[in-house]
């Protein structure tokens, strides 16, 4: 097992894997910048390191990180989420010098990170993927007969891209000839590549993704799902388990997907597969290569400490379960605590917490790295706490949620939790049956 | 940690004027804060205590040093840039690249840093004599850490 | 550490005029402060803040009344020593005990309170006129809560 | 169900009972004294009534408490533990009243409170009691007789009475000729009779309790047992489920015999049925006709919340488990946070929480009324906080509670934090192998 693991984070994550290395009787080195010098991290770690001035960059910045490791003798490296969580030259250069990336290897990340690679990789492996061309498409004809075959609405996208440029919906045939061209016209302009592919179109997809754990001895096992439909622009809010319209053939069929995707991928340590999932067909869309905010939900539902496995998973060592020793017990769903404005637009809201008190009792867990009197930096992002409640049901774990929102108290700044406190009294959300469009139709 | 270290720690703080000093290290802590040198009463604090005391500011300097921990030197601070082991000369056979009472100027060099088996070299960026250096030869220094204090000219 | 070690300690302080120690050894923790050299007592933080808001003050009236709540009333405050059904008459029909502007004595009945249906006769309990009638006939009332304001005599 | 219950106590247990009312949709009403005013409970609940200036015994003034239930409508009372739990006239009066008391019959908190009926009951039912005399010895010939069938050390204990008076031990024949005759005098002066019985002393026994549930169908269920041994002076600082030393068979027939303890009571709600344990051999000591301080540690083992299953069965509803449904899960252990200075002979510490920072993250469950700048009244008892750790083992729960011992921030106030990081490191401690001696022989 290792001495000493820096951690490349900061804020809750920090801490979370921080909690995790004392349970384990593994020293811990903080990395920080100036403006994070007061921030809970610094405090619980073992030993601590300034690493810049106050910028998100300064988290990014690997020979800083390397170096903070070299001078404290740490010998692993916790790249928590975000930041250098999945940059593949980073975990190159740790083994370089020798000291353990605690994720999974370079190529793995690699893998994954190329979207197009990623897809052709899952077609192969048998994973389902969203119905499409197999590559880029030869001209109009060729679209027009992929899309007659998969059926309107297509999307095009750039196969070399990404981040949205190169990408054009088309819902008829004469829509689609227009679409094609702006797209190659776009793709080429972007990426020196004109070749687009064409996918179909999921219009209400649930957002439900599978927790895998994989260790250096081969063995695979998913921990189930996590439905994070809830999403404004991209960014989780809410995430709960089990998904409410999930079935037991549905989650195994979607486990044996995830499973084999992260074979393909030689993958381990912690990793999620995240699918769409519309009339019970789902549809590989991308695996996230690092432990996600939302691990809670299922560290909560099956017992298991997926930062300790992570860790003991860098280490060497084998799992101690298999797949039917996974048990789901009772029902959790997690809420990200923002400092941001739901009334404007859901602003960030940084600035000094003039109380934060924290909900209890049964069933709450908070996760979070503020305190009375924290000021909350505008250089990062603006989660302070994460919310996971559980009940032996969705009705009860719904009920303590509203209960647990009502207790938690946080002056000074706005938060989101009077908008989490409006979805919970939400009808489509109360019979679980809501879709990624749901924020979004919930405000008009 | 034994009662002779904590009395050399003492002496060195009496010497050093230094006012508090906060030491972790394998299980041990200490922190001494100095009556003598507490300086002028702290013209209170008006603003309010802080409900959790912050990390570093009370509970002192980390371990790698004492990163932009307000350094009260008279004179320029040379910090440093980078997170590293810091070095007095080119090679341990080499002499340092300065000693106390040393003129330097923007472009000597006063140190290196290594990071990443990679030797920076720090220049003085600045005019003056070397009147104080903070840091021990070899060892790890944060990124804001103290390293020089300079004399201006004419000071 | 034993007490040897903290005499040792102590004299250290003194000596070397610190005003402070705070030592962990493997389970051990000492904390020292010196009273001598604290230096002149801080003039007195201005209150602090209340990082809860307090429920009652914050948020008003509990529903039952606001008993306790600084009532600004000029004159004698007559509070209710129970909590109960307030009733100004003696039974429905009957007229009430006291209107505003009726002198009263100790032993006048200004009201009932009725708790677990037994009728309490609350007394003045002093002399005066009634100014205020603070709760309306048939209201609950808690512990403590101002029922009535009498103008003391000579007012 | 019910549509208001009023909740006659302070403290975490009135926060506690109103977080479980909220989670039913019941109303809540708070009562408090003038020193409690800024107390949580009073905060978070829907409606208060102030009973009086700041005693002891506003908590416990039976006509005062009713009559703030009548006025605020409140269909229900609970009484938390302490005060008015376990008083059979309140109670009554409550029934009068037409305002359900959740808890037992007043008869079956009558027969549990005389202590020499209980054991009478007890022995009737078939539930083990401590080796001794059935009845009060007729005389010293008899009780030499009884000491030599049970072995010394003995103990006599008046019959009429309790709290120590006219009980003795003996530990020959020629010391309980003297202990007798004194016990005896003891006995006739305190009580009116100088009836006294005898008991074999248990001398290094462990504290273990079974937490039962009744409803008023018939049904009684056990939840497991708690380990409570480490006390001072009576007084219970830690609470682990499982007990680390007992096994499965013991289990059921503890859990058993404390099922019969039930039955025998015709007890109605969620009790306690406290036993000594040594050797494998165990003996009712008492039954807890109340909640108690310590039920979240079977809360979190078994995932039943205990104040809602109190509050529907005192509404008529039947149990919604069997005892086969009854599932323990995981290692949990709780630590009573006191205002006390540990260094000094644990004398209360009231006085003003200037910081008040708690732990988070998995495994951590945190039942408090305090917040930072909160004032602990001198009036009440000095628990500020319950620190309830839950692991997949004992192992880590044990380092999860040195975790979230050591993140657990209180300044302004002297605590017994420092004491449970010591006990942690304590291996009769860690090996589970102690007994109700454990802090006396600890400080030694």
């Amino acid at each position: 097992m290792f001495q000493k693991i820096l951690i490349a984070n900061r804020g809750e994550i920090a801490l979370r894997i921080i909690r995790a290395c004392r349970e384990l009787g593994i020293k811990t080195v903080a990395v920080y910048t100036e403006v994070d010098r007061d921030s809970l991290h610094v405090r619980y770690a073992d030993e601590d390191v300034c690493i810049g001035p106050g910028t998100a960059d300064a988290y990014r910045n690997a020979p800083q990180i390397i170096s903070a490791a070299e001078i404290t003798d740490a010998d692993a490296i916790h790249p928590g989420y975000g930041f250098l969580a999945e940059n593949a030259d980073f975990a190159e250069i740790c083994e370089q010098c020798r000291i353990k990336f605690i994720g999974p290897s370079a190529k793995a990340i690699r893998m994954m990170g190329d979207k197009a690679a990623a897809r052709k990789a899952m077609m192969k492996a048998g994973v389902p993927v969203t119905p499409g061309s197999k590559d880029a498409v030869s001209g109009l004809e060729e679209a027009i007969q992929v899309a007659h075959e998969i059926g309107y609405p297509v999307m095009l996208k750039a196969a070399a891209g990404g981040g949205g440029r190169g990408m054009r919906v088309a819902h008829t045939d004469v829509a689609l000839a227009g679409a094609l061209a702006t797209a190659q016209a776009e793709a080429r302009a972007a990426f020196g590549s004109g070749e687009v592919y064409l996918e179909k179109l999921v219009m209400r997809p649930k957002h439900v993704e599978i927790q895998i754990l994989a260790d250096s001895h081969g063995r695979v096992i998913h921990l189930g799902e996590r439905d994070c439909s809830i999403q404004r622009r991209h960014q989780k809010l809410v995430e709960e388990s089990p998904c409410p319209t999930l079935d037991d053939k549905l989650r195994r069929d979607m486990g044996a997907a995830a499973i084999k995707a992260a074979r393909a991928a030689r993958y381990e340590g912690a990793g999620t597969v995240e699918f769409l999932l519309e009339d019970r067909k789902f549809y590989f869309m991308e695996m996230n290569t690092r432990i996600q905010v939302e691990h809670p939900v299922t560290e909560e539902l099956t017992g298991i400490d997926l930062i300790k496995e992570q860790i003991r998973i860098a280490s060497g060592e084998k799992l101690g379960y298999r797949q039917k020793d996974i048990e789901f017990r009772g029902h959790v769903i997690e809420f990200r605590i923002n400092a941001e404005d739901p009334d404007y637009n859901f602003a960030p809201n940084p600035g000094k917490l003039t109380t934060f008190h924290v909900p209890g009792g049964p069933g709450v867990r908070i996760d979070s790295h503020a305190y009375s009197e924290y000021v909350i930096p505008p250089h990062y992002d603006s989660m302070i706490a994460k919310l996971i409640v559980k009940g032996k049901n969705r009705a009860e774990a719904v009920r303590r949620a509203n209960r647990a929102l009502d207790e938690f108290v946080v002056e000074g700044i706005r938060t989101t939790i009077p908008f989490f406190l409006k979805i919970l009294r939400n009808e489509r959300f109360l019979s679980g049956d809501y879709t990624t469009a749901f924020v979004e139709e919930f405000y008009e | 940690m034994d009662l002779d270290v904590i009395r050399e720690l003492i002496q060195l703080m009496k010497e050093h004027q230094i006012a508090e000093l906060d030491w972790q290290r394998e299980g041990n802590h200490i922190r001494l804060k100095s009556a003598a040198v507490a300086g002028p009463p702290a013209p209170l604090p008006a603003a309010q205590p802080l409900a959790l005391p912050p990390a570093t500011q009370a509970e002192g300097a980390p371990d790698a040093g004492t990163a932009g921990e307000a350094p009260r030197e008279e004179g320029i601070v040379i910090t440093s840039p980078i997170v590293g082991m810091f070095y007095r000369s080119p090679s341990p056979e080499k002499p340092p690249f300065v000693e106390i009472g040393d003129a330097v100027d923007e472009n000597t060099v006063l140190c290196i840093i290594e990071a990443m088996k990679v030797m920076n070299e720090i220049k003085a960026e600045a005019v003056g004599t070397v009147q104080r250096i903070l840091v021990e030869n070899g060892q790890p220094v944060e990124y804001g850490q103290p390293l020089f204090v300079l004399t201006p000219p004419g000071a």
